[in-house]
C-alpha cells in the first residue's frame, strides 16, 4: 500500500511522524472541542481555532519562572512532544502500515505514551508554585492508577491475536468479529483508560481549574505550553487509532480509519459532557477497585476459553 | 431515590440536533425590549429649568446649563459615561421632556469626548460650544 | 516547627474559582485541609461612607450597586427603611410588583448559583445548561424593567413601572419553562451519581452549628434552621401571598442544593399567584424630600439570606448611617470553620456552596497594590494606566 | 411565640444590666448597657436561645462642642439580635479616648468577622478578637484613619484632621 519513493527520513517528516501528525492533532482537538460545544447547546470554536491557539502561544514570551531547575523546564515539553510523535511510528495511523515494526512494540509504545504523563508530572514537580505541585501529585498519582487496568485492557486483544506486534493484533482484529462485541469490558476499560490518560473530564481533576488553576502547567506559557498541548493532541489521535485499532476490527484503510476514530471520539465528547469532575482519591478508586478488576476478569475469561 | 449514571444523557442527545443557544451578537441582534433605558434624550421645547432632574442624579451625569433664565434658553450636556441608567431623571421631570432611548445603547468608544453630549435648540447648543471655545482660548493665553 | 511545615494554598484574590475576588489561605497535609483564613477588601468602595454625602434617592441607586446580583432586594431594603421612617407606605400594587421583582430576582440568582456550583465540581454540562435557562428569567427583567441587572425598579414610595398585560402572560409562560427545566435539574442534582459523589456528606454543617455561626438564608435552611424573613416578619406582599418554608435536615451541599431547587418551585408558585391576583391602584405614594429623624431596622430576604439594614435618618435630605449586614458575611464564618478535615478538591464547592457574594461584603474605598512587590497608589496605577494606553 | 412576648421576654433577660430601654418601633427594643456588662449580658441572651446574632453596627457620634455642655466623641456600638420579626438591641457606648470592648467571640465564634470590620472602619479595640489582621481596608490604609468616623472625609483632609484630633486629644 505505502509504495512512495521518498528518502524514508523525509517520509517520517511529513508521516506519519511530523506535519501529518500536527494536523490531525488539531484536527482531533477541534473536532473534540467542537463535540463538547454541541452537547452543551453551545455553538464552539471554528476548526481553526486550534491552529490559532498553537500560533499564538508560540508566539508569546516564554517566561520561566524563579526557582526552577532551566535546562528541564525547558527540555521537558520538548521530551514529551517527542515521545508522542515516536509513538506514532508504531501505530497503523491512518490506516497505513505502521513505519516501524517489530516484536513487542505495543509495550514501547504504551510506554512512550506514559512518557508525556510523566514528563507532565517532573515539569510541575520542577517548579515551586504550589498549584503546579499538587497537579504534579495529582497527574503521577492518576498515572498509576489508571495505566494498570488500561494495559490489561489492551492485553486482551493481544493475547487473543498470540502477538505483542501491534500490526499482528491489526490483522488479527481485520479478520475476525469486532473485539468491542467479543470483549465489552475491555473496550470499556480501554476507552475510559484513554480519558484518564489525556486527563479529559470527569477525569480532569490534576487539571482542575477550579481548584488548582491549571495543575502542573500553571507555570507554563508560550512556547513549552504549546509544546504539551500539542503533545496531548498527538496522544489522544494515538490512542484513539489504538483502541480503533484493537477493539473496532483494525483499520485496513484510510476511511476505515476515519470513521472508527471519529466514532470513538463521539463517545468520548459525550462522556466527557455527561459526569461531574472526580476527586483524585474517587479517580483511584475507581481504577483500582472497579477498572483494575474488570480488565482482569476479561483476561481470566480469555484465558478460559482459549 | 434511585442513583443513576448519565442523568444529563437527553439533553446532550437532544441539543445535537438543536441550534446552539449562543447567539453571535454583532451578527445576530435581537430586538431591544420596549422599557430599555438607553441613551438619554432631551426635548428642549417643554424643560422649564426646574434642575429637578439634577437633583436626584445618583451619577451627577447631566448639567443644565442656563443661557437666559427669561428665554428658557437651556442646554442639558449629558455625559453618556457617568450615566448609570437608571431613569430617575425621567422620573422626576413633571414636564415630559426627557426620556431614555430604547434603541441606542451600545456605547463603547476608544475616547471619552463623544461621551459628552449636548443637547438643545442648534442656535443655543452653537452658542455654548462658541463660548467654551472662546473661554478656553482666553485662559490658555491669559496665565503665562 | 509544625507551623512552618504548612503547606499553604492561596485561592483568590485571582482565581478561577473565583468569579469574584476574596483571598483564602487553606493549610493542606496532602489533600486535607487542616486550616483555613479568609481575607476579603477586594472589592472595597465606600459605599457606606458614600451614603453619608447622598440624599435618600441618589442612595437608592448607590446601594442597589451593592450586588450585581441581588441588586433588587439591596434597594427595596433601603426604600422600606426610608419608608417606614417618613411614615408612610408604597401602595399595594406597587409592593406586589416589588414582590414580583423578587422573586424573579431570587430565581435568577438560584438558577446562577447551580450554574456555578456545578462548574466548580466539574460539570460543566450542567453549567451551560443551567444558565442557558437562566437566560429565560433574564429576559422577563429585561422587558418588565428594562435592564438585565439593576433593574431600578424602586422609588421611595413606590415603584417606576407597571406589569402590563403582555408582561403578565410573558412571565407565566416564562415560568412554565423554567418549572419543567428546574424539575429536570432537581432530578439530576439528586441522583446524577457522579455529582452526587461530590456534594453527599461534603461540607456538613449541624443545625447546631448552623446556629451557631448564625448562617441564614438557603445555607441555614439546609442544615434545618427555620429561618426565613419573608416568613418570620413579612414585608412587601408577602403577607399577602405567604411563602412556604423550605428546609433541609441534610447539612451537606446536596441539602443546599435540595433546598435552593425547592425554592425556586416555591418562588414560581408566588409569582403566578401575585400575577392572578394583583392588586389596582397607584404605584407611587409622595415621600418628603427629608426623611424625619429617628433610626429603624429594615430585614429582608435576599437570594442568599437575611439582609440587614440599620438605617439612621438626622432628619435631612441625607442619611445619617446606613449600615448593611449582607448575608454573605453571616456564611463566611461558617464556610472557614466546615473547610477544616474536607479534601481540597471539595474547597470550590463548599466555598459556592454558601452562594457567596463578595461584592456585597466589600463597600469601603482602598488604595490598589501593583501585581509586583512595589505598592502602587491608586493615582500612580491610573497614571500608568494611561500612559501605556497611549503608547499604543 | 409573637414578637411582643418575644421581646418581653428579652426585657426581661436584659433587665439586670439595662441602664435604659426603649421601644422604638413595634418590634424593636432597644437596650442601652454599660461596656462592663456586654458579655454577661450576650451570654444570657444565648443561653436563653433568644434569637440570633444578626449584626453590628457601628454609630459615630463625633463631639459636639458648640454652645451646650462639651460631650466627648463617643463611638456607639451595637448589637443586633433577631429572633423571627423581633429585633433587640444591645447598645454600647466608647469614648474615642478608651476605644475598647470586650469581645463577644467566646460567647459567639463568628462575631469576629463583625469584630474586625468595627476595628478597621471605627478604631474601637474589640479585645480578645482571635485575628485582628486587615479584613477589608488594604495592608497599606495608614493605622489610626477610620473610614467610618464622621471626622474622616477623604484622604488628604482626613491626614490633616487626624492628626488634629490627636493633638487636640
Amino acid at each position: 500500500m505505502n509504495n512512495l519513493t521518498v528518502h524514508p527520513l523525509i517520509g517520517l517528516l511529513l508521516f506519519p511522524g511530523g506535519l501529518f501528525l500536527l494536523a490531525s492533532g488539531l484536527l482531533y482537538e477541534w473536532i473534540d472541542r467542537k463535540l463538547v460545544a454541541r452537547f452543551q447547546n453551545r455553538v464552539g470554536p471554528r476548526f481553526i481555532q486550534p491552529l490559532a491557539d498553537l500560533v499564538k502561544l508560540l508566539a508569546k514570551e516564554e517566561i520561566s519562572p524563579e526557582g526552577v531547575n532551566k535546562p528541564l523546564f525547558f527540555i521537558l515539553p520538548v521530551v514529551a512532544l517527542a515521545a508522542a510523535l515516536t509513538a506514532a511510528l508504531y501505530v497503523p495511523m491512518a490506516g497505513f502500515v505502521p513505519a516501524g515494526s517489530f516484536r513487542g512494540d505495543l509495550i514501547i509504545t504504551l510506554y512512550l505514551l506514559s512518557v508525556l504523563t510523566l514528563c507532565l508530572g517532573l515539569a510541575g514537580a520542577n517548579t515551586i508554585s504550589r498549584f503546579a505541585i499538587i497537579g504534579a501529585t495529582r497527574t503521577l498519582t492518576q498515572l498509576f492508577s489508571y495505566e494498570a487496568p488500561f494495559l490489561l485492557a489492551l492485553l486482551g486483544p493481544a493475547i487473543a491475536a498470540a502477538s505483542w506486534q501491534i500490526t499482528d493484533v491489526d490483522f488479527y482484529a481485520q479478520q475476525h468479529l469486532w473485539m468491542a462485541v467479543t470483549q465489552p469490558i475491555g473496550f470499556l476499560v480501554a476507552l475510559v483508560g484513554l480519558m484518564g490518560k489525556l486527563e479529559l473530564p470527569p477525569f480532569d481533576s490534576p487539571e482542575a481549574e477550579t481548584e488548582i488553576v491549571a495543575g502542573a502547567m500553571t507555570e507554563y506559557s508560550g512556547r513549552g505550553y504549546a509544546l504539551f498541548r500539542l503533545g496531548k493532541n498527538i496522544e489522544l489521535v494515538i490512542g484513539l487509532t489504538l483502541v480503533a485499532t484493537f477493539y473496532l476490527g483494525g483499520l485496513a484503510n484510510p476511511v476505515q480509519f476515519l470513521i472508527k476514530t471519529l466514532g470513538l471520539l463521539v463517545v468520548l465528547a459525550a462522556l466527557q459532557s455527561l459526569f461531574a469532575r472526580l476527586r483524585i482519591d474517587q479517580t483511584v478508586g475507581l481504577w483500582w477497585r472497579v477498572g483494575a478488576l474488570l480488565a482482569l476478569a476479561q483476561l481470566l475469561v480469555l484465558f478460559l476459553l482459549r | 431515590m434511585k442513583i443513576r449514571l448519565g442523568t444529563m444523557f437527553g439533553d446532550i442527545i437532544r441539543s445535537l440536533f438543536r441550534r446552539p443557544a449562543t447567539q453571535l451578537y454583532p451578527y445576530e441582534r435581537r430586538p431591544t425590549p420596549e422599557r430599555l433605558r438607553g441613551n438619554l434624550v432631551w426635548d428642549p421645547s417643554k424643560c422649564t429649568g426646574c434642575q429637578l432632574c439634577i437633583k436626584d442624579c445618583p451619577s451627577d451625569a447631566i448639567e443644565l446649563i442656563v443661557l437666559d433664565k427669561v428665554a428658557k434658553k437651556f442646554v442639558l450636556r449629558y455625559h453618556q459615561d457617568r450615566c448609570t441608567y437608571c431613569a430617575q431623571c425621567v422620573v422626576n421631570c413633571r414636564f415630559k421632556c426627557l426620556n431614555m432611548d430604547d434603541q441606542t445603547w451600545e456605547l463603547a468608544s476608544v475616547n471619552k469626548e463623544p461621551f459628552t453630549v449636548y443637547y438643545g435648540k442648534d442656535e443655543d447648543v452653537a452658542f455654548l460650544l462658541e463660548k467654551m471655545a472662546r473661554d478656553n482660548a482666553g485662559e490658555s493665553g491669559c496665565p503665562e | 516547627m509544625e507551623a512552618q511545615r504548612k503547606f499553604i494554598v492561596p485561592i483568590g484574590p485571582q482565581h478561577p474559582a473565583l468569579k469574584e475576588p476574596g483571598h483564602f489561605q487553606f493549610s493542606v497535609e496532602g489533600e486535607i485541609v487542616t486550616g483555613a483564613t479568609v481575607r476579603l477588601g477586594y472589592v472595597h468602595r465606600g459605599i457606606e461612607k458614600g451614603a453619608e454625602a447622598r440624599n435618600w434617592t441618589q442612595n437608592l441607586y448607590l446601594f442597589e450597586r451593592i450586588c450585581g446580583i441581588c441588586s433588587h432586594v439591596h434597594a427595596t431594603a433601603l426604600a422600606l427603611g426610608a419608608e417606614r421612617l417618613a411614615g408612610v407606605e408604597a401602595p399595594p400594587r406597587a409592593q406586589a410588583i416589588r414582590t414580583l421583582m423578587s422573586e424573579l430576582e431570587r430565581i435568577h440568582s438560584h438558577m446562577l448559583w447551580l450554574g456555578v456550583a456545578a462548574h466548580e465540581g466539574g460539570f460543566e454540562t450542567l453549567f451551560m445548561y443551567s444558565w442557558r435557562d437562566r437566560e429565560i428569567v433574564m429576559d422577563l427583567l429585561e422587558s418588565l424593567s428594562g435592564n438585565r441587572v439593576n433593574y431600578s425598579v424602586n422609588l421611595i414610595g413606590g415603584v417606576k413601572f407597571d406589569v402590563t398585560e403582555k408582561h403578565h402572560d410573558e412571565i407565566l409562560k416564562g415560568i412554565e419553562i423554567l418549572e419543567e427545566r428546574t424539575k429536570h435539574y432537581l432530578k439530576v442534582v439528586t441522583t446524577d451519581r457522579t455529582f452526587l459523589a461530590r456534594t453527599r456528606g461534603v461540607g456538613l454543617m449541624t443545625l447546631q452549628q448552623a446556629e451557631l455561626f448564625g448562617a441564614v438564608g438557603p445555607t441555614a435552611r439546609a442544615s434545618g434552621v427555620a429561618r426565613d424573613v419573608r416568613i418570620d416578619a413579612p414585608y412587601e406582599a408577602y403577607p399577602q401571598f405567604p411563602v412556604r418554608l423550605v428546609t433541609d435536615d441534610g447539612g451537606d451541599l446536596l441539602a443546599r442544593f435540595k433546598v435552593r431547587t425547592r425554592e425556586l418551585f416555591e418562588s414560581y408558585r408566588l409569582i403566578r399567584e401575585i400575577l392572578n391576583h394583583m392588586p389596582p391602584g397607584e404605584l407611587t405614594t409622595r415621600v418628603p424630600r427629608r426623611i424625619p429623624a429617628g433610626e429603624t431596622i429594615s430585614r429582608v430576604e435576599a437570594p442568599r439570606g437575611e439582609l440587614f439594614y440599620f438605617i439612621k435618618s438626622n432628619g435631612s435630605e441625607k442619611p445619617e448611617r446606613i449600615k448593611v449586614r449582607t448575608p454573605s458575611l453571616c456564611n463566611w464564618a461558617s464556610v472557614t470553620q466546615v473547610a477544616i478535615g474536607h479534601k481540597l478538591a471539595d474547597m470550590p464547592m463548599i466555598l459556592s456552596g454558601i452562594d457567596p457574594c463578595f461584592s456585597c461584603n466589600d463597600r469601603m474605598v482602598t488604595i490598589n497594590r501593583g501585581s509586583s512587590s512595589q505598592v502602587w497608589t491608586w493615582e500612580e496605577l491610573r497614571r500608568y494606566g494611561i500612559e501605556y494606553y497611549r503608547q499604543r | 411565640m409573637d414578637t411582643s412576648t418575644a421581646l418581653e421576654k428579652a426585657a426581661a433577660i436584659l433587665q439586670p444590666w439595662a441602664l435604659a430601654t426603649a421601644t422604638p418601633e413595634p418590634n424593636r427594643l432597644d437596650v442601652v448597657i454599660e461596656r462592663g456588662s456586654l458579655i454577661p449580658a450576650v451570654k444570657a441572651l444565648v443561653k436563653a436561645r433568644w434569637g440570633f446574632f444578626s449584626a453590628l453596627t457601628g454609630l459615630d457620634q463625633p463631639p459636639s462642642g458648640d454652645g451646650e455642655p462639651v460631650r466627648e466623641g463617643c463611638v456607639e456600638v451595637l448589637y443586633h439580635f433577631c429572633s423571627a420579626a423581633a429585633v433587640v438591641t444591645l447598645r454600647v457606648s466608647v469614648p474615642y479616648s478608651d476605644a475598647k470592648i470586650d469581645s463577644i467571640c467566646e460567647v459567639i465564634p463568628s462575631a469576629t468577622l463583625y469584630e474586625r470590620e468595627l476595628i478597621e472602619m471605627f478604631g474601637v479595640e474589640c479585645t480578645g478578637t482571635p485575628n485582628t489582621e486587615r479584613l477589608l481596608l488594604s495592608d497599606d490604609w495608614p493605622e489610626g484613619v477610620y473610614p467610618l468616623r464622621k471626622s474622616f472625609t477623604g484622604f488628604q483632609q482626613a491626614e490633616g484632621q487626624e492628626a488634629n484630633h490627636g493633638s487636640a486629644a
